[in-house]
């Protein structure tokens, strides 16, 4: 037993108490508080696994940024407890036990057939250099890639969120409109006749 | 369990434990004369006196104040969703005292009788069986060494919002919650182009450790700070467009004047902390000085050479004094600044951080990837 | 890694590159003109896209670039050229469904141009990152697509919907993807088919969970049962346009990537864990094949919104498509995904017309009696319908003709999978029969009036038109195109030959 | 050193937790979170996969991960504001003008 031990199960735990936390509340916002303890301990186990850079990536990206919008949003929205009128899919309810321990067997197996290797990597590995290097030299075109990745989120978040203006509004009703006039026309045209 | 009170983990744990304690005590004596300054600089701007009563002029007004509010009514509303309304106040303050511990606030300094000092621990240990080879003749003056120190500063620094934008939605009140999200936006904004203007620093340096960014300004007699183009002249624009973004963004990331939007006054009431009050407000107002002295100390290890200064290296205990002195300096300029500049407006601010900033942060990594290929 | 070593041959992404650049440059042009340039965007995207055809068609025969990230193979090649012909249409087909229903006009291009970039790199991708990246590229442009009418709640339901369900088996697959990495250490697709026919596995298991978990993904990607339940609502929501778009040219992408994940790195028998990889995921496609077809066919039925139907009918053809999987050849599928992608965005363009601005009329009762009102569409329906029920002399006959061939021929212990395929689509021919027979043998129901085409809808439908003939009549040569390309990937043993 | 089997445990556990949640949960955002929940137990197995055989693929494969899920997260929330600019219910049950 050493600290790394005591470190990794103190927060495993943690997580996984988070985790139920995130599907088990009904207030959204108890979710998000768990899903950001959740991404935290994870960035501890990261670091259990000398992996510092990919550690703070992980609270900066994630915890820093995407869980600020998703709190920003329920705020925004104002969303509280919702209270469910229809039962639809009680059923993947009765699913999601079964599921759940199936899955839980499968962990099993993997964990048996996994054992305990010793580790590869040097200390080293998870260091800014090294992933640095790997970054712009093999995974250069990944990384481009998400460039156009992320600016593509960009318009089409730009484009889904943003309000309508006055005049698109206006443009859309015209159109509308138009297709619906033309059916009208018709109409009495042929009660004319 | 004998193994585990022998390894070296134990040794660094209590270590720590020794030096948090230290720096969480200094911490908060600066943050609570730094209120103190500030209403007193505050008064000379505005040409009156200040708090002078309490202790010889005033000094000891700080400690009236903690008992003040210590001894308040601890109010909360009804209506408040109570767990995250007693947790905010928390989640602001945790992640900005965690900062402090990567921060290199002097060189490695001779411990006076530390000799004498390890001597005696290791006897003590060795009595109850333990076998630890203590040496404090010399200490660092930082907690611990972080190969990506940086990057830490800036996590902890992005979890601090949570407790803000929590705190105004946990109130239930409009002036909170509008305030919270002033704050949470205002502060996403400013992140990006502050991480942003480091970058260009990034480039001269080479390293995230920031013991190797004090470490490596010593030159030039201990002037040869980053804020001068660091290893080379030639990227002195760079730097300098740097600072400037670094210094704007900093003030805007702790929400002070001329960026205190989520507290204005006038519109806001007090903003995400109008429902609080006692120590919790406390906890409140102590974040904010706690992250100008953090956005301050990262300041001086980033562009003003950290510890370094003349003759650091023949007197090690003066680099402290010369961190000590740049730290003060941001801090003088904070309150400077809330004597006479007057407010933004909402979307004038917005505005700045995205349309001016952001550009111009963007623009100044390009510059200074061009001087680095070039010149470095 | 060496630089020198990366095999950095910025030809061999030049169809992305340019798909990148022109929506770029579309971006900047609807931002800088005042009124929004649907027209010029329009040719941008055709040029654009032309262009990348031409690059395309003149990429270097075969290798992999970038260490490994891309690779260059007959797959790619065919693929590529559908995703291009599908946007292309896509485009054409935009203009007038813009301008009738006054949405905002740059945008759209932009995102189609993204999209078609990710479908591309999906096509191209050697590496799982690559897959991995090309596939949500793909597929979070289309979630924006799919809500783009974003006034109207079916579109915004559509558009969640699709986005939740994609984002989960984008986990899925991503697992997947992780456990492949453990088991063999390596995310390279070729490096992995090495790794598993030397039999250098450290972890079977993970390996066998792992590939389990990425059919998972691939299945609902691809819209396959019983992951199937997404693809109806998401189909009915969006607007027709993107309907037809989205039920082609991703699941196109997405059936390359599949291909090459699976036809080729887990196609390996030298080994016992490769034999049992082989064996296990084969079996696994058969049986989701017929589950597929089956309840695509049988819900299509009783389906009453023509853009339903046409959902479940491609639910259908993916179960057809993955028929071709048993042989372990690519010739098949990628003839099958071409004469589906035409036929298919035929269909949805004159849907897409018919149905008039906001997706208003799209009941099958709609369309009464409008058989010898608007002649060219009705008649262009009935023959996308035709083919998409595999009547000859069309397209979708001679597809599904190839398909089960092949099949026949190279997999004898999968002909009954052929067998309930022919009898699957002989009950199809049922329900494509059905908006036919209303369209020509019922009265004309009050108030219709001609939709009015546009000259570049005109000719995207002529090129779908010229298309679904092409393939039906004359398939010589690209069959023996895909035949000879098929003997330079070799992608071996066929199963036949065990 | 905690073993490999540790790390891969873990995050089976909190893959299939984030998978039941998407089940059982109704709320649009909760259910998107669950996914989040997913991509993250992934990003643990893909780093304990790079510590444990030496190899950074893994890690920067996390990048590509995070990078995505930052881009889901943008167009995600902005389709679940479209959504409630529209009908004030982010109930998944309730969004049901599409049925199955």
């Amino acid at each position: 037993m050493e600290i790394v031990h005591i470190l990794f199960l103190a927060f495993a735990a943690l997580a996984v108490v988070a985790a139920f936390n995130v599907i088990l509340q009904r207030n959204p916002i108890y979710s998000a508080i768990g899903l950001i303890v959740v991404l935290c301990s994870l960035a501890v186990l990261f670091l259990t696994l000398y992996a510092p850079f990919i550690a703070a990536m992980q609270v900066i990206v994630y915890a820093g940024a995407i869980m600020v919008l998703f709190v920003f949003v329920i705020m925004l929205l104002n969303i509280r407890e919702e209270e469910s009128k229809t039962d639809r899919q009680k059923y993947l309810k009765f699913l999601a036990a079964p599921l759940f321990l199936a899955l839980l067997g499968m962990i099993a197996a993997v964990v048996k057939t996994v054992g305990n290797p010793a580790p590869r990597g040097t200390d080293q590995l998870g260091s800014v250099q090294t992933l640095a290097e790997g970054m712009f030299t093999k995974y250069v075109l990944p990384f481009e890639a998400t460039s156009v990745l992320i600016l593509m989120a960009i318009v089409g978040s730009m484009l889904l969120a943003r309000r309508e203006k006055a005049e698109d509004v206006e443009r859309i009703e015209q159109a509308l409109a138009a297709s619906q006039e033309g059916a009208e026309a018709t109409e009495k045209e042929e009660v004319a006749a | 369990m004998q193994s585990l009170f022998n390894s070296l983990d134990l040794q660094f744990v209590l270590g720590s434990l020794i030096k948090i304690a230290i720096f969480w005590i200094f911490i908060m004596l600066v943050v609570a004369y730094m209120v103190y300054a500030e209403r007193r600089v505050l008064a000379v701007i505005q040409n009156r006196l200040g708090p002078n009563r309490v202790g010889w002029q005033g000094l000891l007004q700080p400690f009236a104040d903690l008992i003040k509010f210590i001894f308040k009514e601890d109010l909360v509303p009804l209506a408040v969703n109570k767990a995250l309304y007693m947790m905010a106040p928390v989640i602001v303050l945790v992640p900005a005292m965690m900062v402090l511990i990567v921060y290199p606030f002097g060189p490695e300094v001779p411990l006076p009788f530390g000799g004498v000092l390890s001597q005696l621990i290791n006897d003590l240990t060795a009595r109850v069986g333990l076998n630890w080879n203590v040496d404090l003749r010399t200490i660092n003056l930082y907690i611990t060494n972080f190969n990506v120190g940086l990057l830490y500063v800036f996590a902890m620094t992005s979890l601090g919002v949570y407790g803000i934008v929590i705190g105004g939605w946990a109130s239930n009140s409009k002036y909170s919650l509008l305030g919270g999200l002033r704050s949470s936006a205002q502060m996403i904004s400013y992140e990006l182009a502050m991480s942003l203007s480091v970058v260009a620093v990034l480039i001269q340096i080479g390293t995230l450790d920031l013991n190797e960014i004090a470490r490596g300004q010593g030159d030039w007699f201990g002037l040869r700070w980053n804020i001068f183009g660091g290893p080379t002249l030639a990227m002195l624009p760079s730097a300098l467009i740097a600072f400037v973004i670094y210094l704007i963004s900093a003030i805007a990331e702790t929400n002070r004047v001329p960026f205190d939007l989520p507290e204005a006054e006038t519109e806001l009431v007090a903003g995400f902390h109008t429902e609080y009050s006692s120590l919790k407000f406390a906890l409140f107002f102590m974040a904010e000085y706690v992250n100008m002295t953090t956005v301050s100390v990262l300041a001086t290890t980033l562009f003003l050479g950290g510890w370094q200064g003349p003759f650091v290296e023949q007197f090690p205990w003066l680099g402290i004094v010369y961190f000590l002195a740049k730290v003060f300096f941001f801090l003088f300029l904070y309150i400077w600044l809330r004597g006479t500049l007057p407010r933004f407006r909402y979307d004038q601010l917005m505005n700045f951080g995205w349309k001016i900033l952001l550009p111009v942060a963007l623009f100044n990594i390009v510059l200074a990837s061009v001087l680095g290929v070039l010149f470095l | 890694m060496q630089i020198e070593n990366l095999n950095l041959n910025y030809g061999a992404v030049a169809p992305e590159i340019i798909a990148a650049v022109t929506g770029v440059i579309s971006m900047l042009v609807d931002a800088l003109s005042p009124k929004g340039a649907r027209k010029t965007n329009a040719v941008i995207s055709l040029v654009g896209l032309v262009l990348a055809l031409l690059a395309v068609v003149r990429l270097e025969p075969s290798g992999s670039y970038f260490g490994g990230m891309v690779t260059t193979d007959p797959v790619r090649v065919f693929f590529s050229v559908i995703i291009l012909l599908v946007a292309i249409i896509a485009v054409l087909l935009a203009g007038q469904f813009l301008r009738d229903e006054g949405l905002p006009p740059g945008e759209f291009f932009t995102l189609i141009m993204f999209a078609t970039t990710g479908m591309l790199l999906l096509a191209s991708a050697g590496d799982l990152v690559t897959v991995f990246l090309g596939l949500e590229i793909a597929s979070i442009t289309t979630y924006v697509m799919a809500g783009y009418r974003r006034y109207d709640v079916r579109a915004n339901e559509s558009s969640l919907k699709y986005f939740l369900l994609g984002s989960f088996s984008t986990a899925f697959m991503l697992y997947g993807m992780a456990l492949t990495y453990g088991a063999t250490g390596n995310t390279n697709i070729a490096a992995i088919r090495a790794i598993i026919g030397e039999g250098r596995v450290e972890h079977p298991a993970l390996l066998l969970i792992g590939a389990a978990m990425m059919l998972v993904g691939f299945g609902f990607k691809i819209a396959s049962a019983p992951f199937h339940l997404w693809t109806p609502d998401v189909y009915e929501g969006a607007p027709t346009i993107v309907t037809g778009f989205m039920g082609t040219g991703p699941k196109a992408a997405v059936f390359a990537a599949f291909l090459r994940v699976f036809a080729d790195g887990f196609n390996v028998t030298a080994s016992p864990i490769g034999a049992q990889l082989q064996s296990t995921w084969i079996s696994a496609v058969a049986v989701i094949a017929v589950l597929t077809m089956t309840i695509g066919n049988v819900i299509a039925i009783s389906q009453k919104n023509i853009k339903r139907m046409l959902a479940y009918s491609s639910i259908a053809h993916a179960g057809y498509a993955l028929v071709g999987f048993v042989t372990g050849d690519f010739a098949p599928v990628a003839f099958y995904m071409l004469a589906y992608s035409i036929m298919s965005l035929g269909a949805f363009a004159v849907i897409q017309l018919l149905a008039r601005a906001g997706d208003q009329k799209t009941e099958i009762a709609d369309y009464a009696g409008i058989g010898f009102e608007t002649p060219a569409l009705s008649f262009s329906l009935a023959i996308f319908l035709l083919s998409l029920g595999g009547i000859p002399p069309t397209a979708g006959f001679m597809s599904k003709f190839f398909v089960f061939k092949t099949t026949w021929d190279a997999a004898p212990h999968y002909r009954w999978l052929v067998i309930a395929a022919v009898v699957n689509s002989i009950i199809s021919i049922y329900y494509y029969l059905y908006p036919i027979v209303v369209m020509f043998f019922r009265p004309l129901a009050p108030g219709f009036i001609k939709p009015r085409i546009a000259t570049m809808t005109t000719v995207a439908l002529i090129l779908t038109l010229v298309g679904t003939f092409y393939l039906g009549l004359l398939p010589n040569r690209l069959m023996n195109a895909l035949g000879q390309g098929q003997k330079a990937v070799a992608i071996q043993p066929r199963l036949g030959d065990r | 050193m905690v073993p490999l089997s540790w790390y891969l445990a873990l995050s089976a556990v909190l893959f299939t937790i984030g998978v039941v949640g998407v089940l059982i949960q109704r709320n649009a955002i909760v259910l998107f979170m669950c996914i989040e929940l997913m991509l993250n137990a992934v990003n643990l197995t893909l780093v304990a996969f790079s510590r444990f055989l030496g190899d950074v693929t893994g890690q920067l494969f996390v990048f590509m991960v995070m990078t995505v899920a930052a881009a889901e997260a943008a167009v995600g929330l902005a389709i679940i504001i479209s959504l409630f600019r529209n009908r004030e219910t982010l109930n998944v049950d309730e969004a049901d003008l599409l049925k199955l």
